[in-house]
């Protein structure tokens, strides 16, 4: 279960959909919207993604997952539009017959939907908004931290392109 | 040949416009399609972005050839999560 | 929230207890009955405890994840009686502003409720019964590894109790 | 002075009950009581079992001085999660 959707993530179904007889352990991941972000208090998250390719992606994630560790089941699902405060943007769900591999999924895949998938988050903050990431050239307050965050980013995803094409 | 681009997140913004469809010569490259839409779309030029290419829903290089009737995308750094 | 209950465990109790406009992550680890073990075919699992000492064993574990990594909210609950295929035995959910300390936390939790609380689990397996990690001098198919995570976690148990009581 | 004793998980299969008080002299250590109880309940001794303390809920070594009123626990390996 890989998925993008515009309505909040149940966590019940992703926990469910990951129950195997054959599994001892179960990890979940939820992000959420928190109130503060870099010195600026947060209204609200707006996700937006290019679906087709970000599903594509968390699959991608899964099956990576697949091959690194011995898991049995695994469901990533994002929410697009408005998060509020406290809401769920993400939820991870893994289950595995040791809880090593749980973890360890787990941890990965929220590590690599960082870093991979298309997906954009707006912050709503008072006083503006701004695409986090997003150099816009206008100065926000502490946004120095952001910027060397999305520089990683950026490098560790130039470096698959580039591992790919060589592939 | 048809080009359809899709805009996302800040470049949509700054594009006016969700979706597009360029024509080009044979034989062009994400990039010069990159090149064309600054022309149609002056504001996409985000000064100091770093962009990631997708054809097709596949991350590719500034110098892949399109080929009639390709989706391409241009992505602002991803921040899902 | 560190509690023994003799009836199911409600995921969402405890991610509600949990949630918290200051947290930006929650890590949850489920542990669940697997339909087998060391090549028995597991019927359910049968948890007893020393009630009192395990909620006081809980609590200490969540104070010390809040002394390690800054952690917002943690809920640890574990089930008494037989817990069937496929159904919790014990939840952990923690939430902390970013994700490495929720992360941490849920890990350590369930590493140290499997060394230091006292709950014990007999295996109903096709054939027999089992208390495991109790050396019944009658042997067991494959339980040789049993047997040594027994006296691993037995030594660190030990190395705790002379601790405190040099403190 | 009285004990009070509960057993749980092998130790209460074996001693054929959850609870039990016992009567000790002044003075008596967590090893003097468990020597006691192995008298009341011989199946108690389980060969290679390796046994924590608990007096009060607290873990303690066998050496350690009991009082009247005392609820003592010997715990067999334990095995939650």
């Amino acid at each position: 279960m890989f998925r993008v959707q515009n309505f909040s993530i149940d966590l019940n179904e992703l926990v469910g959909y990951v129950t195997d007889a054959e599994a001892g352990a179960i990890a979940t991941f939820i992000g959420t919207t928190r109130n503060n972000n870099e010195g600026r208090n947060v209204i609200a998250l707006d996700y937006e993604a290019y679906p087709e390719m970000a599903e594509k992606e968390l699959a991608r994630i899964g099956a990576e997952a697949a091959e690194k560790w011995q898991i049995r089941r695994m469901a990533i699902v994002h929410r697009l539009g408005p998060v509020q405060i406290g809401e769920a943007s993400v939820i991870i769900a893994v289950s595995s017959a040791h809880r090593e591999a749980a973890f360890a999924a787990s941890r990965f895949a929220i590590e690599e939907i960082k870093k991979t998938v298309p997906i954009w988050k707006k912050e709503v903050f008072e006083g503006g908004e701004v695409w986090i990431g997003t150099q816009t050239g206008q100065p926000l307050p502490q946004r120095q931290r952001i910027e060397t965050e999305t520089e990683n980013r950026d490098r560790d995803l130039r470096r698959r392109v580039r591992t790919r094409s060589a592939a | 040949m048809k080009i359809r681009v899709k805009f996302f997140a800040i470049l949509r913004e700054r594009a006016g416009t969700a979706e597009a469809t360029q024509e080009l010569s044979e034989g062009a490259t994400v990039g010069d399609l990159w090149h064309g839409l600054q022309k149609t779309y002056p504001k996409l030029d985000v000064p100091g972005i770093r962009l990631l290419y997708a054809v097709n829903r596949n991350y590719v290089h500034l110098d892949e050839k399109l080929h009639d009737g390709d989706e391409v995308v241009f992505l602002p750094p991803v921040s899902g999560g």
